[in-house]
């Protein structure tokens, strides 16, 4: 609590400064966040934070371009507006970073699994590191490390990389990422992984949640999915669409995903999309040994090169 | 659309192993497709016509040649269908020879390959649009990049035609390498007495502007209006103040500086003009040796210059220039002969260059024209030379022949006997390479009526004995080894690309090749163009020369310019990127790639929008590949021309068919 | 025909016997998600919650063909190219079971569109003609549920042919329309006896616990008064990100797109979902966007369920109240709390 | 389950009728005019519109956009469109010559009250591409002539090479029951007509407001200071009258795009009042 | 369009027009004979290639994709295929958790004098993608079993 009372406070003093501060507050149920724009003091009254502020604000940055803005981050939420500011997608004056020290946030998904489902949540709270849930007339207690992203597990970066206003105690925790995951599914044959793929593809809405939830995407309205000019995809349902799209999405974001996760998180119908950006990531940082969302004065991976590659073999024949 | 295809024969060598007539009917089935038809040569005249008559005919707005490679006739095409009214980009071409007919044996499986080419191009032309070149204004000066004998023809030939010139050269004179020579071959005439006079044309040409001592620092813009930034190094005298009087250099008490002039068979002041003849005639101080600059003591040559010309605080300094066109002729240098170990790698003080041997033979040179032993000061009486040092060597990654060393070795045999009637001279050589006219006879004389012993072979290795050498090497012909007592060695050293020369290229963005010698546009037809627009080669830089072909590069290069600003106009290629400003997000990504600077960020209402600077784009369409919302896109290759190739050859099925 | 009892395990045997004849469309859990495909025995069917998706392609696909092109060419003339069009209609009989009351009365959001006065959507027609819905009545409302708010309640009948009400060890079924009687005839049924009695217990309780309902009524005239309170819309819509989840998942967003593809001589044109908060929705040819924002477009969307499709279509709201746009929000957009801030918004400016 | 559809005639509203290209002129460097005849004889001869409706025409594997239909149907030789190029569709659409095949969806939407204005004066106003709605009803008014008033027409266009339908402006210049005026925006080298911004010529021309209906069209700018100007000249809301575009679609009503609150302009428009347009949400 | 007769396979070249293309050129004016089945599309630079453009040869069905553009450092535009060069090489390795065999797409650099070098890059790639045999495609039987297969209890 104290925390938050530290927050709100630094908020409040630079709030006059500002056009709106981004947060979150209470959600529709006790297991939802949901992003608060806050514009005045009362306002600022109904932030909150805790485990359940899964939320990268930074999607809402570049939205928001020309106004005063203030976010609150969390470390890996951070890294977006790292990213975003390398890529002169935002000016840094106009920015004021709020950051917080995280411990991790929790992924709906696996308390939905544990619970059986989130229709009927009535109350949820933390107490340390654990989370007390009701519903359905039943009371469960999660460990937080049960219910955790899989993002918190391996994060290097628990406390904002960059804050013009940091509150709270840093975090000293750090994990190494070995990509695991990533290589667990390469293990499989290309048959298997193409079945895999074909399936999650084939319940695809293209509803672009994903693209439209990602701090990086920041074409959106003129997005090559539904233009025509270029015309790289046509409007079929087919799987093959659905996949592509995801392939430009990854493409697209090649030495620039900060790995938030917000592309799975947004998915109406559960595709786990990041693995694909953790794919291509983990390649970059083997080619090139970078990691987006790191370094403000660095240059993205693609948008560079050598002369001399370490990394690359010249592929004579 | 309303497309017109013609599939050529190309008498049999596409009709040999495809068949035309079934190509064109197929590729007439395409609902694009007005007309289609097989022609005995399309690039003929009479295809031609058939052609412009067919386009008249069936009043087509597209037309697909499926011939030989575009790289051949798509601009002789492209005139065709500009002659009959249409935009010259409503043409595509199919490769169905060099990529087909050439190379695949069965005719069913090339019939089709030609049938898949001639699709893609018909799928591509129903994505082309019309596409119209601007007019832009040329800046009729050029600059020339190095003072040796190429770019000394070049200057004066483009100043005799009235173009203002700007010659920037790195030392401190020109002359390049010709200057060093005593005598050139074959008429053993000496080498400053017919360069001489044209180095003082440039001094006094009123249309050139001369900047010795300096290096292009960086080359910005496009053919027609290029800026280059010119780095004039410090000489620390003022050169506008010397009258190269060498009153200077008389005095200077540094006389341990190194003579770059003489190849470092001699050391000069610290404050020295490089040779009498040298233009400009001023003098120059080496910082390195200046016992003023290094040590702050001295200060005669400041006391004793009658025009207060000594400057020891002077900096570099750059000025732009602006011209239109570029003439690269940085010439060759020498290879490094140390990286024989076999042959001393330089710890020998009696083998030395041929270069240094000029030097040795000039009656200018350190020598006064004395052939004397380095190492004591005697006369030679045994004379070796060794041929191929750095050339058509894979050992040294030098396999190419540098062309012009067994001549001037047969020169210095000869000029070795003119001055030294008792001595015997040998040369070791690999093939005796003398192609030019009077080149063959020369050698012939060398060895007949000069006495030189041809000694066929590679020299294994040369290593002193007493006061002298032993040189070991193979007589091929005889089938023995032989051993040669030698009082002076004299390597005929290969040529390479000059130090920088790369560095340079980039600047002009230029190609090389794995040497560093400058790649030119064709290697038969465009010998003096480059694929930049606009800059063009002379001499050595593009490939060792010897002196006459030098200078005709240089005048070649030099009507190639001329060439260029007859016209007041140039027209830009129109395949240049193009920003959708409605799309375009003003990331910049496209700017951060683009390899010429090509792309500006415009503010358009507010927004930071990419902006293509199309004189500079040169078309490569990196940026459009790097654009995610494909906003900008390259003009004739864009995304969905590419996307109706690669749809042309593999399309998912509609998920509904007709039928 | 009256209520019958249906044993869950004979759910399935009942299943196999509507597959013989229709297209049999299911939940079925894929990854996260429940999502409705049809029938193969031996499938697990996840009935205890609503889906995820809605069973809207069931009768609106996701994307369809309006008519097949084929351009053909006049073998005396190459030049002259001529075009054929037919229509492409889907009339594969099927029957959807376990969706929703909310889920089978967005239908009713789409017949009164789909066939006016005006114009009769052919397409759209011939599927939902042969479509019928064996809905399953909720036993317990989600947070997110409202469908007591516009007009309906967890057991709805309306826009279904059969209402099915779960209760202990199976299910009551109550025939809705003709057709429903009929697919009930191949069910191995039994009397509803006191089970029937359950049934109306469960449709009570359920009900119940929906609670009270906030009248929406003055929804139509308040959002029309803050039409131009662009503050207010960019207040609500600023944590929106413009994506398409809640449109697509929503059982009565009836918005399309239509587009032209091609290969070869051959093309259709299809109609697929579109999403009224894209920025492409009213995007013209200009580049002149009457809908630049998010705010101008949620604007609409909200206004258009609550306001102006009401104001043409006898007060109807087009929204069944099935909360998936707010439980599958990204950002967890609550367009309950919208319609409620428009009134109470509107109640303080006047 | 509805079983029976409420629209009788129960047509594929999305199948398009094949009409052929007879004839194409290209007005200016960006707008070409199409004239089309249906090839089933019997819909052609079937085949009725109002003033002001538009069509939908098809370049199948493109797409589709909306055009009104701006020759007169008192003259049903040909349905004429002219095409303005902005994106795919008309791009594709230029493309296309005499013989070509287009789809055809028509008529579609409401059209000009010319029955209420009989008896009245008429002021058309057309600006650029914004003359080609107002040549329908010009024509069908000219072809019905002693039924309205004083008939006054002010075109106009960038420049000259702008100005559409060159082919029948000097008629409509000479025609003693019409005033017509054109105007470009900056002199222009050979210009015998006026000069100026079509608001304030209309002001110098100063047509009375008196029993007549303006009727205009163009680029929202010259209609934002066109309006002001006729209001200054005394003309009252409904008296104005105007057609609008937005993106369309299904073009009857279905899709939703095209809606200003309530009212989808596919179907309850193109053709608004003034008075009407106020009544709507402020959403052009 | 069909597929090519006999048993080829559909491989797609994106080739740059100043090394690579005349690269192929220099081999057939050299009557150097390769496979049929390679089928070339010509591009300014490799930069120009937009990995995309692999991808959506490789989703559409195409059974191998080769770029070939000039050697690195020999750029006709200088940077082109330095960017390329890296674009591309991630492309090749994200593509093995596609479920896209990474060996039906490949990239190489082949200068316009290196028309034997040409020869043996085709050969060689066609020789490897026949022995990948044709590329797995999703047909709608294809995606019919599957969805019969997926609705099996897990």
């Amino acid at each position: 609590m104290e925390l938050l009372d530290q927050l709100k406070e630094k908020i409040k003093e630079r709030l006059p400064e500002l056009d709106v501060v981004i947060g979150w507050e209470q959600g529709f149920d006790p297991l939802h966040a949901t992003p608060l724009f806050m514009r005045t003091e009362e306002d600022v009254d109904r932030l909150v934070f805790s485990p359940l502020c899964v939320h990268n604000l930074a999607s809402h940055l570049t939205g928001l371009k020309g106004k005063k803005v203030g976010i609150v981050v969390k470390g890996c939420d951070s890294r977006s507006v790292v990213e975003l500011l390398q890529e002169k997608l935002l000016v840094r004056e106009d920015v004021t970073v709020f950051g917080l020290p995280c411990t991790g946030v929790v992924s709906l998904k696996k308390i939905k699994h544990a619970l059986g489902g989130l229709d009927k949540v009535a109350s949820a709270e933390f107490n340390g590191n654990e989370l007390k849930v009701s519903a359905a007339g039943a009371a469960r207690v999660l460990p937080l490390n049960e219910i955790a992203a899989d993002k918190c597990g391996r994060c290097q970066y628990h406390n904002a990389l960059l804050s013009d206003v940091f509150v709270g105690a840093p975090v000293e925790a750090a994990a190494e990422d070995n990509y695991a995951d990533v290589e667990a599914f390469q293990a499989k044959s290309p048959q298997e992984q193409a079945a895999y793929w074909r399936d999650a593809m084939q319940r695809c809405l293209r509803c672009y949640a994903c693209r439209n939830a990602c701090p990086m995407c920041v074409c959106r309205d003129h997005c090559v999915a539904q233009s025509r000019e270029p015309h790289w995809m046509t409007q079929q349902d087919t799987v093959q669409e659905k996949w592509f799209f995801q392939m430009i999405h990854a493409l697209h974001l090649a030495g620039r995903c900060t790995e938030c996760g917000e592309c799975e998180r947004a998915c109406p119908v559960g595709i786990p999309l990041l693995l694909l950006k953790r794919k291509i990531n983990k390649e970059i940082k083997e080619l090139f040994d970078y990691q987006a969302g790191t370094k403000i004065d660095a240059t993205p991976p693609l948008l560079s090169f050598k002369v001399e590659e370490e990394n690359i073999n010249e592929r004579g024949w | 659309m309303k497309i017109g295809v013609f599939i050529c024969h190309c008498g049999s060598n596409i009709a040999g192993t495809v068949d035309v007539a079934k190509v064109a009917e197929e590729v007439g089935k395409l609902p694009d497709v007005a007309y289609s038809t097989d022609t005995m040569y399309a690039c003929s005249e009479p295809g031609q016509e058939g052609i412009i008559q067919a386009i008249k005919d069936h009043n087509l707005d597209g037309v697909v040649v499926a011939s030989c490679t575009p790289r051949m006739h798509e601009p002789t095409f492209r005139r065709t269908v500009e002659r009959a009214g249409l935009n010259r980009y409503m043409f595509e071409m199919a490769n169905i020879r060099e990529h087909v007919s050439w190379i695949g044996k069965d005719k069913e499986s090339n019939t089709q390959k030609a049938v898949d080419l001639a699709s893609i191009a018909v799928a591509k032309l129903t994505q082309d649009r019309p596409l119209i070149a601007k007019k832009f204004g040329v800046n009729k000066r050029v600059m020339v990049i190095g003072g040796g004998v190429a770019g000394i023809q070049a200057a004066l030939d483009c100043a005799d035609g009235g173009l203002e010139v700007v010659l920037v050269e790195k030392t401190a004179t020109i002359g390049g390498k010709m200057a060093k020579l005593d005598k050139t071959f074959p008429t053993v005439d000496c080498s400053s007495c017919i360069l001489g006079p044209k180095m003082v044309d440039v001094a006094q040409h009123p249309n050139i502007t001369l900047y010795a001592n300096a290096e292009v620092d960086s080359v910005k813009g496009y053919v027609g209006n290029f800026e280059v930034a010119v780095k004039k190094k410090a000489t620390y005298v003022d050169w506008t103040a010397c009258t190269g009087c060498g009153l200077c250099t008389e005095k200077c008490p540094s006389k341990k500086a190194t003579d770059y002039f003489n190849e470092k068979i001699a050391t000069t002041t610290a404050i020295s003009i490089a040779f009498p003849q040298a233009i400009p005639k001023k003098a120059s101080i080496d910082p390195e040796y200046c016992i003023k600059i290094t040590k702050d003591k001295c200060g005669v040559c400041e006391k004793l210059c009658p025009t207060k010309a000594i400057r020891y605080d002077m900096q570099d300094e750059t000025v732009i220039e602006p011209v239109g066109a570029i003439i690269a002729a940085t010439g060759y240098d020498l290879f490094d002969y140390t990286r024989y170990g076999e042959y001393g790698g330089g710890r020998y003080p009696d083998v030395i260059t041929s270069l240094q041997y000029e030097r040795i033979l000039s009656a200018s040179g350190p020598m006064a024209g004395h052939i004397k032993r380095p190492s004591d000061g005697k006369e030679p009486k045994n004379v070796v030379f060794v041929q191929c040092v750095g050339s058509r060597d894979k050992s040294v990654d030098r396999p190419y022949c540098s062309g012009f060393c067994c001549m001037y070795t047969a020169k210095q045999a000869i000029q070795t006997k003119d001055h030294l009637p008792d001595s015997q001279t040998y040369v070791f050589y690999m093939d005796i390479r003398a192609p030019g006219k009077m080149y063959d006879e020369f050698t012939r004389r060398a060895m007949e009526e000069y006495g030189a012993r041809y000694i066929r072979g590679r020299v294994a290795m040369i290593y002193p004995k007493g006061d002298k050498y032993i040189v070991r090497g193979a007589d091929t012909l005889a089938g023995t080894q032989v051993e040669v007592e030698a009082d002076l060695v004299v390597l005929a050293v290969g040529a390479e690309a000059a130090k920088g020369a790369s560095n340079l290229a980039e600047k002009l963005r230029i190609s090389y090749d794995k040497y560093g010698f400058y790649m030119e546009s064709h290697v038969k037809l465009r010998p003096v163009e480059t694929n930049t627009a606009g800059v063009f080669l002379a001499g050595s830089c593009q490939g060792p020369k010897d002196i006459p072909s030098s200078v005709a590069q240089g005048s070649a290069a030099a009507s190639k310019v001329l060439g260029l600003f007859s016209k007041d106009e140039l027209e830009s290629d129109p395949q240049v990127a193009s920003v959708d400003i409605k799309r375009c997000v003003g990331c910049g990504k496209c700017i951060e790639t683009c390899p010429f600077g090509a792309i500006e960020e415009t503010d358009f209402r507010g927004e930071p929008k990419a902006n293509v600077i199309e004189t500079v784009c040169q078309g490569c369409g990196v940026c459009t590949s790097t654009c995610p919302q494909g906003a900008i896109q390259l003009q004739h290759f864009t995304d969905n021309q590419i996307l109706a190739e690669v749809n042309a050859l593999c399309q998912q099925p509609l998920v509904t068919s007709f039928e | 025909m009256a209520a019958k009892y249906l044993k869950k395990e004979n759910l399935v045997s009942w299943l196999q016997t509507l597959a013989k004849e229709r297209l049999t469309l299911v939940p079925r859990r894929e990854g996260d998600a429940v999502v409705f495909r049809p029938f193969a025995p031996g499938q697990d069917i996840p009935l205890d919650q609503q889906a995820t998706t809605p069973p809207k392609a069931a009768v609106f696909p996701q994307c369809e063909p309006l008519l097949a092109f084929k351009y053909a060419k006049d073998p005396e003339n190459p030049g002259k190219v001529g075009v054929q069009v037919k229509e492409k209609l889907g009339d594969t009989p099927s029957v959807v079971v376990g969706c929703r009351p909310c889920d089978a009365r967005g239908f009713l959001t789409f017949d009164r569109v789909y066939d006016s006065d005006r114009a009769s959507d052919l397409n759209y027609l011939t599927r939902r003609r042969n479509t019928l819905f064996a809905t399953l009545a909720c036993d317990e409302p989600a947070s997110t549920c409202f469908c007591n708010w516009v007009g309906s309640g967890p057991a709805d009948a309306e826009g279904s042919d059969i209402l099915m009400v779960p209760v202990e060890g199976g299910f009551v079924l109550e025939p809705v329309t003709e057709a429903g009687e009929k697919l009930m005839e191949q069910a191995p049924l039994e009397d509803a006896g006191d089970k029937a009695a359950l049934a109306e217990a469960v449709k009570e309780n359920a009900a119940k616990a929906l609670g009270e309902a906030p009248d929406l009524s003055q929804a139509r005239e308040k959002l029309l008064s803050l039409f131009d309170n662009m503050d207010f819309w960019e207040g609500v819509s600023a944590k929106c990100i413009s994506c398409g989840a809640c449109t697509y998942l929503c059982p009565t967003c009836y918005c399309f797109n239509i587009t032209d593809e091609q290969s070869g001589a051959e093309g259709v044109r299809l109609r697929t979902w579109d999403n009224c908060m894209s920025y492409l929705f009213t995007m013209e040819a200009s580049g002149h966007n009457p809908r630049p924002t998010k705010a101008h477009r949620l604007k609409n969307r909200v206004g258009h369920k609550f306001s102006y499709y009401p104001d043409i279509h006898d007060g109807h709201i087009a929204c069944c109240g099935c909360g998936r746009c707010i439980k599958s929000c990204p950002s967890s957009v609550d367009i309950r709390q919208i319609v409620l801030q428009a009134i109470a918004a509107s109640a303080a400016s006047e | 389950m509805p079983k029976k559809s409420k629209n009788q005639e129960a047509r594929n509203p999305y199948l398009p009728a094949i009409g052929t290209i007879i004839e194409t002129i290209q007005e200016t460097p960006t707008i070409k005019t199409f004239r089309v005849v249906l090839d089933d004889k019997d819909e052609m001869e079937r085949f009725t519109f109002q003033p002001g409706q538009v069509g939908q025409l098809s370049a199948f594997g493109v797409g589709e956009a909306t055009f009104v239909i701006n020759s007169s149907p008192t003259r049903m030789d040909y349905l004429q469109f002219s095409v303005m190029r902005a994106g795919e569709v008309t791009a594709k659409l230029h493309a296309l010559s005499t013989g070509d095949q287009v789809g055809v969806r028509a008529p579609l939407g409401n059209w000009f009250p010319y029955e209420e204005l009989k008896g009245k004066d008429i002021v058309f106003i057309g600006g650029g591409i914004g003359m080609a709605p107002l040549r329908t009803l010009l024509l069908y008014m000219l072809d019905n002539r002693k039924d309205y008033g004083k008939i006054t027409l002010l075109y106009g266009a960038r420049t000259p090479q702008d100005m559409a339908f060159q082919y029948e402006l000097p008629e409509w210049l000479e025609r003693e029951d019409l005033d017509a005026t054109l105007t470009i925006d900056v002199e222009a080298e050979g210009w015998e007509h006026s000069v100026g911004l079509i608001p304030n010529v209309l002001l110098e021309m100063a047509p009375s407001a008196e029993n007549c209906a303006a009727i205009t069209c163009g680029p929202p700018i010259m209609i934002k200071f066109t309006l002001q100007a006729l209001q200054k000249l005394g003309f009252q809301d409904d008296q104005i009258i105007t057609t609008l575009e937005k993106r369309m679609k299904c073009g009857v009503g279905i899709c939703g795009r095209c809606n200003i609150g309530t009212k989808y302009v596919c179907v309850d428009g193109p053709v608004f009042t003034y008075a009407q347009l106020k009544t709507l949400p402020n959403e052009l | 369009m069909s597929a090519a007769p006999g048993n080829e396979l559909r491989i797609i070249g994106f080739l740059c027009n100043w090394c690579s293309y005349g690269g192929a050129d220099t081999a057939g004016v050299g009557r150097m004979t390769q496979p049929t089945d390679l089928r070339i599309i010509r591009v300014p630079c490799s930069g120009r290639i937009d990995p995309l453009f692999v991808l959506k040869a490789l989703v559409n069905g195409a059974d191998g994709v080769l770029v070939s553009g000039c050697h690195p450092r020999d750029c006709h535009y200088a940077e082109g295929n330095f960017y390329a060069r890296r674009r591309l090489e991630v492309l090749k390795r994200f593509l093995q958790v596609l479920g896209i065999d990474e060996r039906r797409f490949e990239y190489t650099w082949v200068s316009a004098s290196e028309g034997q070098r040409w020869q043996e890059v085709v050969q060689k790639f066609t020789e490897r993608i026949h022995e990948l045999g044709p590329a797995p495609k999703i047909t709608p039987d294809q995606m019919a079993m599957a969805e019969t297969m997926a609705a099996q209890p897990r």
